[in-house]
C-alpha cells in the first residue's frame, strides 16, 4: 500500500503538452524559518530539503536511504561511523567537509527547536575530510531515523558563522534560495551544479505559495495560479478528480488521529470505560465528516505504515459499549468534557460527541486556541481530548513521547503510566535487531490496546492535486515529496 | 497648526504606552508558556526551565514589562519566540501589504459610498435611496470572509478576470480590497447621507440656490464639503475597523499582510510578534486620525481656527 | 427705600478660551430691592446672562460676591445652595430649549417640588400643578402634551410655572420674552407683571430689548462688554441718557410710529471681541466722541446725578 | 407702460405632509411698483417666507406646492419657466436675504468666492473679474476688500449681513426680497444694516419686499405695507394708511401689543390667544377666534376683500355694510 | 390675560380625578410606539424581529433540538434543502432548519448582550466623560484611545484564549472591544445635549448631578445611541462569525449562526444552502435591528411628529 495511488489516470492532451519550466506549490502555511534547524514544522521542511542535505534520506516508501553519506558502519552498539561523498559543493561554491557535519550536528543540539533531535548523540569526532564519528549516550536503534530529519542537515559553517542569519541561505540542495516574502511566497531557482546528477531538479524555479484557505487553493489550482496543492481540502476531491486538466494523488499519512483520555481521571482512569470508548466511536462517520472519507480506519496507537504495527479488533459495538459501562456502573450516563482547537478537531468531536450520546454519555465540547489547548493538555487538566500525530517513521519517535510515563507533563497527553507500557518502550529503542524489535512491537500494541489509553480514530490521507500535465508526482507518507523530480 | 500636530504626535506617547502595556498584560494572562512555545514540541522539561528562567519569564510581569519598553525604546522590537525572526524586520515586511489593502479598501469605499450617501439624501425616500441603504445595510450584514470566497468564485473561478489571491500586480489587490470595502461602505453611506440631508436643510443651500446657482454645483460645491465632515470621521473610524478586519480577508485571498501574521503570533503565543502587530496597529490608526484632524482643517476653516 | 434683597459686588467672570481670557462679566455691581424689577440691557455678547446664571451659581464667578438677603451665596455648600433655590429661579429666552423636550407639562411643573420634597403626597402635588397652570393660564386640558407639541407663547407660560413651583421670592428673566411674536409676547409681560404684583416678586429683567425694558423694569443697568456703564432708574434713563452708547442705543430703536422720527445715531464698528480686552474704555473704537483719553484709561463708573451712575470719561461728576 | 415689477395673483401654496396640510399661502395677491419697497409683515408661521420662497420658485418640493394663482416678474409669468430660466432669475433678476446671517452663509467658503459666485453666474466674466467685482461689493457693504479671502466664522453677525447683502446686490437685481434681515442682530447693528439697503435701494432703483414682524422697522423703510395673517393678507395699504387709518382689528392688536417707549405707563393690550393651527383653520374668518370684533358671520364666511380707498383694502366682515366703522381705541 | 380654562359645570373633583389617569396613561413608551408604528421600514424590521424572537422562545415547539438540531446523521449529509429538511442538511447530517431556529436564542442573546455589556461600561464612562468635561473627560477618553487603538479582533481573541471559549466569554470579548465605541458615542451625544437650556433649568431648580444625568441627559441622548447600538448588536453576531472563522466559536454542538456559517465555508461551492440560510438569517436579523434603529431615531425625537 505503498504505492502512490494516482486516481483517475488522465494525461493532458497531447495536443498542448505543457512546456512550462517553473512550478508553484501552494501550501496552507508559511515557512517558519530558513535555518533547517530552526524550525520543527512540514512546511518548512519541505523547503529545506530542497535547499540542504542530510546524510540520510527517506525515501517514499519510509526507508532511510543515504543522501551525503556515502559509507557507514557501526564499529560498536553506540558508535556510528559515516563517510560523506567527496566533491559536494554548497551554492557558493565550497566544499563540504565533515568539519561541517560535525559543526551542523553539534549546533542542532544547541538550536531550541530541534534540540531533541539528536539528544541521544553524545559526541561528535571528525575523523578525516570527509569522515566523522558520531557516539551515542545508548544503544540505539533508530538512530539513522533521527539523521533524516531536516534538524540533522548539513549546513555550511563558514556560512552559518558569517552571521547573515539564512537572509541569503546558502545550502547544497538541488535547489537554490531565491527569496521568501514573508507570508506570501518562497521562490527557489535550480541548482546547476548539483552534486548528484540523478536527482538534479527539474524545474528552473519552484515557488511554494501561501494559500491559507482551502477553498481558495482549490480555486488557484483549477485558475492555473499554481500546479499543485499540497494539502488539498477533501471536499474538494472530487471536483479535482472530475477535471480534466487535474489530477488527484492520496495516499495514507502517518498522521494518526485519536480520541485521548486522560488516564488519570475519572472515568477514564478505568481500563473498562477507556475499552467502552473505543467500541462507541463510529469511526466510519467521523472520517466521512472530518475528511470526507480521505483516510483509513485506525486499529491502534501507530498509522499502519510504521514498523512493527499491529491492528486490534476493536469495532464500532455501542452495544458492546453501553454493556460495558452498564458493567462499571455507569448505566445512567455521565457526562464529560470534550476538548479540541481547529476546526477539523473540532468536526472530529462532533461526530464523537454525537457517538457518546448514544451510548449515554453527554461530552460537552470546549474549543481552545492551539497555544492554550496544548498548554492546558500538558498540564492534565483535561478529561478527554482529540488530537492528531505525525510521526517519523521510527516508532519509538511516536511512543516515547506520547506514551512513555516520562512524558507526563510532556507529550503524554493520555498520561499513560504503566510499568509494562515503559518497559515495552525501552526495551525495543536498545534492540538493534530488526525482526526481534517488530516482534516487540507487535506485542506492544496488542497490550496497549487492551489498555486503550486512547482510542484511534483514523489516519488522514495525504491528498494532494495537481495539474494533470506533471510528471513524476510521488506522495510518500508523509506528503508530497522529491519535488525536484516533479516537471511537465 | 504644526504645533497642533507636534502635540498630537507627542500624544501618541502615552496612548502607545497603554496600548502594549494592556496588550502585554492581556496576553500574559493567556495560558500558555512562551518557553515551550519556544522550544517546540520535543522539548524537555528541563530544557523549558532553564529557559523560562534564561529569558526571565519568571520575573514579574511589570518587570518584564519594563525591559521590553527598554528594548522597545532602543528600537529593539524583540525576536519572534516562535519562529525566532527579528520582528521588526518581519513587520516592515508584511505591514505594507496591510497598509496599502486597507487603503484602496477604504478608497474604494469612498468611491462608492459617497455619492451614493450624496444621490441618496438628495432624492430622500426614492427607490434609488430606498435600494441603496437596504444594500449597504445587507453589505455591512454579511460576514467578510463570506463575501470573500464568494467573490473569488465568481470573479477568479467562472470568469477569471482576477486572481484568486496572492500578491502580485494591481489585479490581486482588486477582490480583496473590495471584500474589505463593502462592510465599510455602508457606514460611510450612511453617515453621508444623513449629514447630507442635514447640510441640504441648511439656510445657506437656501442663499445658494437663491443665487442662481444650478442644482447640480449646489450639491458639489455648497452641499458636499459640509456633509463631508461627518463622513470623515467615520471614515477614518473605519480605517481602524478594516486594518482589524483585514485578517480574514488577508486568509481568504492569500494576502500576506500583518493582520494573518498577529493572529498566528497570538495562537503561538509569540508576544513579541503580537506586540510588535499592535504597535504598528495602533501607530497608524492614531496617524490615520490625526491626518483626518488635518483634512478637517483643510475642510472646515471654523477648525483650522482652532488648531492654531 | 425698600430692603435691598440682592446685592451683586464687583462680580467677575472669566472664560478659559483657545484665544486666551474671555472676559464675560467684569467687575459689575448693582442691587436690586425687594418687590422691584432691574433691568439689564446691552448688546449679544455683553455678559447679560452670564450675570445672570452668575447670580444663581448655575456658573462659579471668577470673583466678587453676592448677597441674597444678607447672605453671601457664594459661600453656600451645595446642600445649603439647594435650599436657596427654592427662592431664586431663572426664566429662560427659549422657551423651546429650557424645557425637557421628553417630559410633559405636568412633569416640568411638578420637578421642582418632588425634587425639594415640597409636597410628598402625590394627589396634593397634582393639584399643585393644576393651581400653577391656572395661575400662568394654561389651560389644564394640556397636562399631558409635550412642550413641542405647543407654541412658544405656552411653552413660556411653563416656564413661568416652573419657576413659581418653589416658595419662589427672586426670579432672574434671561430675555424670556425676545423669542416670542409681539402679540405673544405683550400677553407674557403682562403675566409677569401681574404675578409680580401678586406674588411681590422680585425680578431681574435681562433683554437686549430696550422697549420692553422700559415699559417693565424700575431700574435699568446697561452693560457693555462685561462693564455696566451706565444704571439709573427707567425713567431716568430714558429720558436723560448719558452715556454715548446709550444714548445711540435710545436712537437705534426703530419705532411703530410715522410722526415722530428720531435722528439716529449709526454707530461705526462692532463690538470688539471681549478676549483680553486692553485697558481702555471699552467702547472707545465705536464712540462717536472718542477723545485721547478714552483710548488710554479705563473710566470708572461714577454717580453723575443722583442715582444716575455713568461709566465715561466724557460725564464725571 | 406697466410699471409694476411684482405681480402676484391669487396664489396658493399647501404643505402636505403625514400630518396633514397646511394651507400656508392662501389666495394672496401682491403687487411692487419700481423702486417701491412692500413690507409684508405677520406672526410666525403667516406665511411671509413661504410667499417669498415662491417668487423664486424655492419651495421645498416635496411637501411644499403651488396649488395655483401666478406670479409674473416685469409681466414674465415665471410659473412658465424652465428651471434653467429660473436659475437666471435667481440672484439675477431676483434676489433674496435671509433672515439669519449666522447661518446663511456657507462656512467653508471664503466669503470673497460666495459673492463672486453669483456675479460669474449672472455677468458674461471670467473668474478674475468676478472677483474684482466681489471686492467692490464687499467694500460698498462697508467691509475692506482685504477681507474677501475671510471665512464667514470670521466675521461678526453685522458684518455676515451684510456680505449677503453684497451677495444679494452683486447683479442689480430689479427686485430684492429681504426675509427678517435685521431680526437676528442688535439693535444698533440693526440700524447700521437697515440705514446700508435704504442707501443701496436708492442707487440700486431697486424695489424690495421687505418681510418681518416688526413694525418699528416697517415704519422706516416700507413704502406700502401688507398684514398678513394665516395665510391671508388681511390688510393692506400706504404706510401712513395703515399706521394712521388702522382697519383690521389684527393690526390694531399688533399696534396694541408692542411696549410704547416714549410712554412707560402705557398699558399693554395683547391679542388675546393663539394662531389657529395651521392644519386646521377656521371655516370661516382665521382671525375670529381671537378678535374683540367677532361676530357670528365671522365664523362661517371668510371676508371680502373690501377696499376703503384706492391703495388700501381690508378683509373683514366689520366694513362690509359699512365703510366708516371705527375701531375702539 | 389669562386664557379662559374651560369649566365644565360637572363635578370638578371627578374632572381632576380624570386628569390624573390620564396623565398616568400618557407614557413615553407609548408615544414612542405611536410614532414608530408609522414608519412602514421600523414596521417591517418590528415584525422580523418578533418572528425571530417567537422562533427563539418557542424553538420547542418548531423543532426538536436532540433529534433535529444536534443529532449527527452523517447518510443525511449536506442534502440540499427538500420536503423533510427545508433548508438542506449539513456536514454532519444535521437539519439547518432547527439549526437556525436554535440558533436564533444564542446569535440573539449573544448580540444583545455584548451590546448590553458594551453599553452599560462605555455609556456610563461617556456620560462621566461628557457631563463632566475637563481633566475627567480627558482621562477617561485617553484611556479609552488605548482600547480603541486596539484592533478589536486582537482583544477579542486574546480574552477568549484567555479565558476559554465560551458563549459567555465571546459576549464578554466582544462586549469590551466595544466599549470605546460606545463610549464616544454617548459622549458626544452628552456634549450636544449638556449645554442645552434645560439642563441648566434642572440645576436651577436644584437637582442633583445623577439626577439630571439619568433623568434630563440620558434620555434626550438616547436616539444617536439607539442607532448605534443596534448596529453594533448587528456587528456582535458578525463578530462570533469571525472568531468562528479562526477557530474561536462557542462550543459545538450548539447551533449558532457565526460558527455556522464559518464551519459550512468549506462546503459552500457544492452546497450553498449551508452558508446562504445562516447568512440569511444574519442578514435578516440585521438589516431589522437597523430598520428598527432608524426607525427609533426617528420615533425618539418628540419634535419630529
Ligand atoms: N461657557 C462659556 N465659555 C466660554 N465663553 C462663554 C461661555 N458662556 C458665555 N461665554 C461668552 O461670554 C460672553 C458673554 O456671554 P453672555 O451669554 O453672558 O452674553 P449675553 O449678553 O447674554 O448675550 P446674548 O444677548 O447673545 O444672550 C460672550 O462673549 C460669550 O461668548
Ligand atoms: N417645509 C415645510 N413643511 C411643512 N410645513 C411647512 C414647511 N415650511 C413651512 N411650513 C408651514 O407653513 C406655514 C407658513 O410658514 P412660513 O415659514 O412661510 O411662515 P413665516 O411667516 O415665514 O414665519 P416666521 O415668522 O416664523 O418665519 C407654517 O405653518 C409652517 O409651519
Ligand atoms: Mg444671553
Ligand atoms: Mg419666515
Amino acid at each position: 500500500s505503498s504505492k502512490p495511488e494516482k486516481q483517475g489516470e488522465k494525461e493532458a492532451s497531447s495536443g498542448d503538452v505543457i512546456m512550462k519550466k517553473d512550478l508553484t506549490i501552494a501550501s496552507s502555511a508559511d515557512i517558519a524559518s530558513l535555518d533547517p534547524q530552526g524550525h520543527n514544522d512540514t512546511k518548512s521542511e519541505r523547503v529545506s530539503c530542497l535547499l540542504f542535505n542530510k546524510l540520510f534520506k527517506l525515501n517514499t516508501d519510509f526507508k532511510v536511504v543515504p543522501d551525503l553519506a556515502e559509507k557507514w558502519s557501526q564499529p560498536s552498539d553506540t558508535e556510528w561511523v559515516i563517510k560523506i561523498k567527496e566533491g559536494v559543493k554548497f551554492h557558493d561554491g565550497t566544499e563540504m567537509t565533515a568539519n561541517d557535519v560535525k559543526f551542523s550536528l553539534e549546533r542542532s543540539l544547541t538550536q531550541p527547536k530541534v534540540q531533541h533531535v539528536l539528544s541521544g548523540v553524545e559526541s561528535i569526532e571528525v575523523v578525516d575530510n570527509y569522515t566523522v564519528k558520531i557516539k551515542t549516550k545508548s544503544a540505539f536503534a533508530p538512530f539513522l531515523y533521527t539523521l533524516v530529519h531536516a534538524g540533522a542537515s548539513i549546513l555550511p559553517q563558514a556560512y552559518v558563522e558569517s552571521g547573515d542569519n539564512f537572509a541569503k541561505t546558502i545550502g547544497s540542495g538541488p535547489y537554490t534560495f531565491v527569496e521568501w516574502a514573508s507570508g506570501d511566497k518562497v521562490v527557489l531557482k535550480k541548482n546547476e551544479a548539483y552534486f548528484d546528477a540523478d536527482n538534479m531538479g527539474q524545474m528552473e524555479t519552484i515557488t511554494f505559495r501561501v494559500i491559507p484557505e482551502g477553498t481558495s487553493r482549490t480555486i488557484a489550482l483549477e485558475t492555473g495560479e499554481v500546479d499543485i496543492v499540497e494539502e488539498l481540502q477533501t471536499i474538494d476531491m472530487s471536483k479535482v478528480e472530475e477535471n480534466e486538466k487535474l489530477a488527484l494523488y492520496t495516499k495514507p499519512s502517518t498522521t494518526i488521529n485519536y480520541f485521548g483520555m486522560n488516564n488519570e481521571k475519572a472515568p477514564f482512569d478505568n481500563q473498562l470505560v477507556r475499552q467502552a470508548m473505543n467500541y462507541a466511536i463510529d469511526k466510519q462517520a467521523i472520517m466521512t465528516v472530518a475528511v470526507n472519507g480521505a483516510g483509513i480506519e485506525a486499529k491502534s496507537v501507530l498509522a499502519p505504515t510504521i514498523l512493527g504495527y499491529k491492528e486490534s479488533n476493536y469495532a464500532y459495538d455501542p452495544a458492546k459499549a453501553k454493556e460495558l459501562l452498564a458493567a462499571v456502573g455507569y448505566k445512567d450516563g455521565l457526562e464529560i468534557s470534550l476538548w479540541a482547537s481547529g476546526d477539523e478537531r473540532k468536526r472530529i468531536a462532533e461526530v464523537i460527541q454525537a457517538n457518546l450520546l448514544e451510548v449515554g454519555i453527554q461530552a460537552n465540547i470546549e474549543m481552545f486556541e492551539w497555544g492554550t489547548y496544548i498548554d492546558k493538555l500538558m498540564k492534565g487538566e483535561h478529561q478527554s481530548f482529540v488530537l492528531g500525530w505525525s510521526s517519523n517513521p521510527d516508532p519509538d519517535a511516536t511512543l516515547t513521547p506520547l506514551y512513555y510515563s516520562e512524558s507526563i507533563g510532556g507529550m503524554n497527553f493520555s498520561r499513560t503510566n504503566d510499568k509494562k507500557v515503559d518497559k515495552f518502550i525501552l526495551s525495543a529503542r536498545g534492540e538493534l535487531d530488526l525482526d526481534k524489535r517488530v516482534a516487540t512491537y507487535n506485542e506492544f500494541h496488542q497490550y496497549i490496546m487492551d489498555k486503550a489509553p486512547i482510542a484511534p480514530l483514523f489516519v488522514k490521507n495525504n491528498v494532494v492535486g495537481a495539474n494533470a500535465g506533471l510528471k513524476d508526482v510521488e506522495l510518500s507518507p508523509q506528503g508530497l515529496w522529491n519535488i525536484e523530480k516533479i516537471h511537465y | 497648526m504644526l504645533k497642533y500636530i507636534l502635540r498630537r504626535l507627542l500624544m501618541l506617547i502615552p496612548v502607545m504606552m497603554g496600548v502594549t502595556f494592556l496588550v502585554y498584560f492581556i496576553i500574559s494572562l493567556t495560558p500558555g508558556d512562551a518557553a515551550s512555545i519556544i522550544l517546540g514540541d520535543g522539548a524537555t522539561e528541563e530544557a523549558v526551565i532553564e529557559l523560562r528562567e534564561k529569558m526571565g519569564f519568571n520575573d514579574p510581569i511589570i518587570l518584564q514589562y519594563t525591559n521590553y519598553i527598554k528594548g522597545l525604546l532602543s528600537g529593539d522590537m524583540g525576536i519572534s519566540y516562535d519562529t525566532g525572526k527579528n520582528v521588526s524586520t518581519e513587520i516592515i515586511a508584511r505591514f505594507p501589504n496591510t497598509f496599502k489593502l486597507t487603503v484602496i479598501a477604504i478608497f474604494l469605499s469612498v468611491v462608492i459610498s459617497i455619492p451614493i450617501g450624496v444621490i441618496s439624501a438628495t432624492r430622500q425616500y426614492s427607490i434609488f435611496d430606498n435600494i441603496g441603504m437596504i444594500l449597504a445595510l445587507v453589505g455591512i450584514s454579511m460576514p467578510t470572509f463570506w463575501i470573500g470566497l464568494m467573490l473569488i468564485i465568481l470573479f477568479s473561478l467562472n470568469f477569471s478576470f482576477f486572481p484568486s489571491g496572492g500578491m502580485d500586480g494591481w489585479k490581486s489587490l482588486i477582490l480583496p480590497a473590495f471584500t474589505l470595502a463593502i462592510a465599510s461602505t455602508a457606514g460611510i453611506t450612511r453617515t453621508t447621507r444623513s449629514s447630507m440631508l442635514e447640510v441640504i436643510r441648511q439656510d445657506y443651500i437656501n442663499t445658494a440656490k437663491a443665487k442662481g446657482v444650478s442644482r447640480k454645483v449646489v450639491i458639489r460645491k455648497h452641499a458636499l464639503k459640509n456633509a463631508l465632515i461627518p463622513a470623515i470621521t467615520v471614515i477614518g473610524l473605519e480605517f481602524g475597523v478594516l486594518l482589524g478586519g483585514a485578517v480574514l480577508t488577508e486568509t481568504v485571498f492569500a494576502w500576506p499582510g500583518i493582520g494573518r501574521l498577529m493572529v498566528q503570533s497570538i495562537q503561538t503565543k509569540d508576544t513579541p510578534m503580537v506586540l510588535g502587530c499592535v504597535i504598528v496597529f495602533a501607530l497608524s490608526f492614531s496617524i490615520v486620525n490625526l491626518i483626518i484632524d488635518i483634512l478637517y482643517a483643510y475642510i472646515d476653516p471654523r477648525i483650522k481656527a482652532n488648531y492654531s | 427705600m425698600g430692603e435691598k434683597l440682592l446685592e451683586v459686588k464687583n462680580l467677575k467672570k472669566y472664560f478659559h478660551t483657545p484665544k486666551g481670557l474671555l472676559h464675560a462679566v467684569d467687575d459689575v455691581s448693582f442691587s436690586i430691592e425687594q418687590g422691584k424689577t432691574l433691568g439689564l440691557v446691552g448688546e449679544s455678547g455683553c455678559g447679560k446672562s452670564t450675570t445672570g446664571r452668575v447670580i444663581l451659581r448655575l456658573l462659579e464667578a471668577t470673583d466678587g460676591d453676592i448677597y441674597y438677603k444678607g447672605q453671601k451665596i457664594r459661600d453656600l455648600n451645595s446642600n445649603e445652595m439647594r435650599n436657596l433655590r427654592k427662592e431664586i429661579q431663572i426664566i429662560f429666552q427659549d422657551p423651546f430649549s429650557s424645557l425637557d423636550p421628553r417630559m410633559t407639562v405636568s412633569e416640568i411643573i411638578e420637578e421642582p417640588i418632588r425634587l425639594h420634597k415640597l409636597i410628598t403626597n402625590k394627589n396634593e402635588r397634582f393639584e399643585r400643578v393644576l393651581e400653577l397652570m391656572e395661575l400662568v393660564g394654561l389651560s389644564e386640558r394640556l397636562i399631558n402634551t409635550y412642550p413641542h407639541e405647543l407654541d412658544g407663547g405656552r411653552r413660556q407660560r411653563i416656564g413661568i410655572a416652573r419657576a413659581l413651583s418653589l416658595n419662589t421670592k427672586f426670579i432672574v428673566c434671561d430675555e424670556p420674552v425676545s423669542a416670542l411674536d409681539v402679540s405673544i409676547q405683550a400677553q407674557i409681560l403682562n403675566l409677569m407683571k401681574e404675578l409680580q404684583a401678586q406674588l411681590g416678586l422680585t425680578y431681574i429683567f435681562i433683554t437686549h430689548d430696550l422697549s420692553v425694558v422700559n415699559h417693565f423694569s424700575d431700574d435699568i443697568a446697561v452693560m457693555y462688554l462685561g462693564k455696566i456703564i451706565e444704571k439709573a432708574s427707567a425713567e431716568e434713563l430714558f429720558n436723560n441718557p448719558i452715556h454715548p452708547y446709550t444714548k445711540a442705543l435710545l436712537s437705534a430703536i426703530p419705532r411703530p410710529t410715522i410722526d415722530k422720527k428720531v435722528k439716529k445715531i449709526i454707530l461705526k464698528g462692532e463690538i470688539t471681541s471681549p478676549i483680553n480686552p486692553e485697558c481702555n474704555c471699552r467702547f472707545a473704537n465705536r464712540c462717536n466722541f472718542t477723545e485721547e483719553i478714552c483710548k488710554m484709561k479705563e473710566p470708572s463708573l461714577e454717580e453723575v446725578i443722583s442715582n444716575h451712575f455713568v461709566r465715561c470719561h466724557l460725564f464725571k461728576g | 407702460m406697466n410699471n409694476k415689477v411684482l405681480e402676484i395673483e391669487n396664489l396658493r401654496i399647501q404643505y402636505v405632509t403625514d400630518d396633514g396640510t397646511v394651507e400656508a399661502v392662501n389666495g394672496i395677491n401682491i403687487c411692487i411698483d419700481k423702486g417701491k419697497t412692500l413690507g409684508l409683515v405677520g406672526e410666525t408661521g403667516a406665511g411671509k417666507t413661504t410667499t417669498a420662497l415662491s417668487i423664486l420658485r424655492l419651495i421645498p418640493h416635496p411637501p411644499g406646492k403651488v396649488v395655483s394663482g401666478f406670479i409674473k416678474l416685469e409681466g414674465l409669468n415665471i410659473m412658465d419657466l424652465s428651471e434653467k430660466e429660473m436659475e437666471k432669475i435667481r440672484g439675477g433678476e431676483v434676489s433674496m436675504i435671509f433672515q439669519d446671517p449666522m447661518t446663511a452663509l456657507n462656512p467653508v467658503i471664503c466669503v470673497g468666492d460666495q459673492i463672486a459666485e453669483a456675479i460669474h453666474i449672472h455677468q458674461n466674466v471670467t473668474q478674475e473679474q468676478a472677483r474684482q467685482k466681489a471686492k467692490e461689493m464687499l467694500e460698498m457693504v462697508g467691509i475692506p476688500g482685504a477681507r474677501m479671502e475671510e471665512y464667514p466664522h470670521q466675521f461678526s453677525g453685522g458684518m455676515k449681513q451684510r456680505v449677503i447683502i453684497a451677495i444679494a446686490l452683486s447683479c442689480s437685481p430689479k427686485l430684492l426680497i429681504a426675509d427678517e434681515p435685521t431680526t437676528a442682530l442688535d439693535v444698533t447693528i440693526q440700524a447700521q444694516v437697515l440705514e446700508l439697503m435704504k442707501e443701496l435701494k436708492e442707487k440700486f432703483q431697486m424695489s424690495m419686499l421687505m418681510i418681518t414682524h416688526d413694525l418699528g422697522v416697517v415704519a422706516e423703510v416700507c413704502d406700502e405695507v401688507a398684514i398678513m395673517y394665516a395665510g391671508r393678507i388681511v390688510e393692506q395699504g400706504t404706510l401712513i394708511e395703515i399706521f394712521t387709518n388702522t382697519k383690521h382689528p389684527y393690526t390694531q392688536g399688533l399696534f396694541h401689543s408692542i411696549p410704547n417707549i416714549d410712554d412707560r405707563k402705557a398699558k399693554l393690550i395683547p391679542i388675546k390667544g393663539l394662531m389657529s393651527d395651521p392644519y386646521n383653520l377656521p371655516k370661516g374668518c382665521s382671525f375670529c377666534n381671537r378678535c374683540n370684533y367677532a361676530m357670528t358671520i365671522c365664523e362661517t364666511q371668510k371676508p371680502e376683500k373690501i377696499e376703503i380707498s384706492d391703495t388700501h383694502f381690508v378683509a373683514c366682515h366689520l366694513y362690509k355694510d359699512n365703510l366708516d366703522f371705527q375701531l375702539r381705541q | 390675560m389669562r386664557e379662559k380654562v374651560e369649566v365644565i359645570n360637572t363635578d370638578l373633583k371627578k374632572k381632576k380625578e380624570d386628569l390624573k389617569k390620564k396623565a398616568k396613561k400618557r407614557s413615553q413608551i407609548a408615544d414612542v410606539w405611536k410614532r414608530l408604528k408609522k414608519s412602514p421600514a421600523a414596521v417591517i424590521g418590528i415584525i422580523l424581529i418578533i418572528i425571530f424572537i417567537l422562533m427563539a422562545v418557542f424553538a420547542n415547539y418548531i423543532a426538536d433540538y436532540q433529534t433535529d438540531a444536534i443529532k449527527m446523521n452523517v447518510v443525511n449529509r449536506l442534502q440540499s434543502p427538500n420536503k423533510d429538511h427545508w433548508f438542506g442538511t449539513d456536514e454532519f447530517g444535521r437539519d439547518i432548519f432547527a439549526r437556525i431556529v436554535y440558533g436564533t436564542r444564542i446569535s440573539l442573546f449573544v448580540g444583545l448582550i455584548s451590546v448590553g455589556i458594551a453599553l452599560t461600561i462605555g455609556g456610563t464612562l461617556g456620560a462621566i466623560a461628557g457631563y463632566y468635561g475637563g481633566k475627567i473627560d480627558n482621562m477617561i477618553m485617553r484611556v479609552l484611545d488605548v482600547l480603541l487603538a486596539i484592533p478589536t479582533i486582537l482583544l477579542a481573541i486574546t480574552i477568549v484564549a484567555a479565558l476559554g471559549a465560551s458563549i459567555m466569554n465571546l459576549m464578554i470579548a466582544v462586549g469590551i472591544s466595544n466599549i470605546p465605541g460606545f463610549a464616544r458615542v454617548v459622549r458626544a451625544s452628552v456634549l450636544s445635549v449638556k449645554d442645552q437650556e434645560f439642563i441648566e433649568a434642572a440645576k436651577a431648580i436644584g437637582a442633583r448631578d445623577h439626577t439630571i444625568i439619568l433623568k434630563h441627559v440620558l434620555p434626550n441622548s438616547m436616539a444617536p445611541i439607539i442607532v448605534y447600538a443596534t448596529l453594533k448588536v448587528a456587528t456582535a453576531i458578525m463578530a462570533t462569525a469571525s472568531l468562528s472563522f479562526i477557530g474561536l466559536g462557542v462550543a459545538p454542538p450548539t447551533p449558532e449562526w457565526g460558527s455556522m456559517l464559518a464551519g459550512g465555508r468549506n462546503y459552500m461551492r457544492d452546497s450553498m444552502h449551508i452558508v446562504m440560510f445562516p447568512g440569511l438569517a444574519i442578514v435578516l436579523t440585521v438589516l431589522s435591528l437597523n430598520l428598527i434603529g432608524d426607525g427609533l431615531r426617528d420615533a425618539l425625537d418628540p419634535k419630529l411628529k
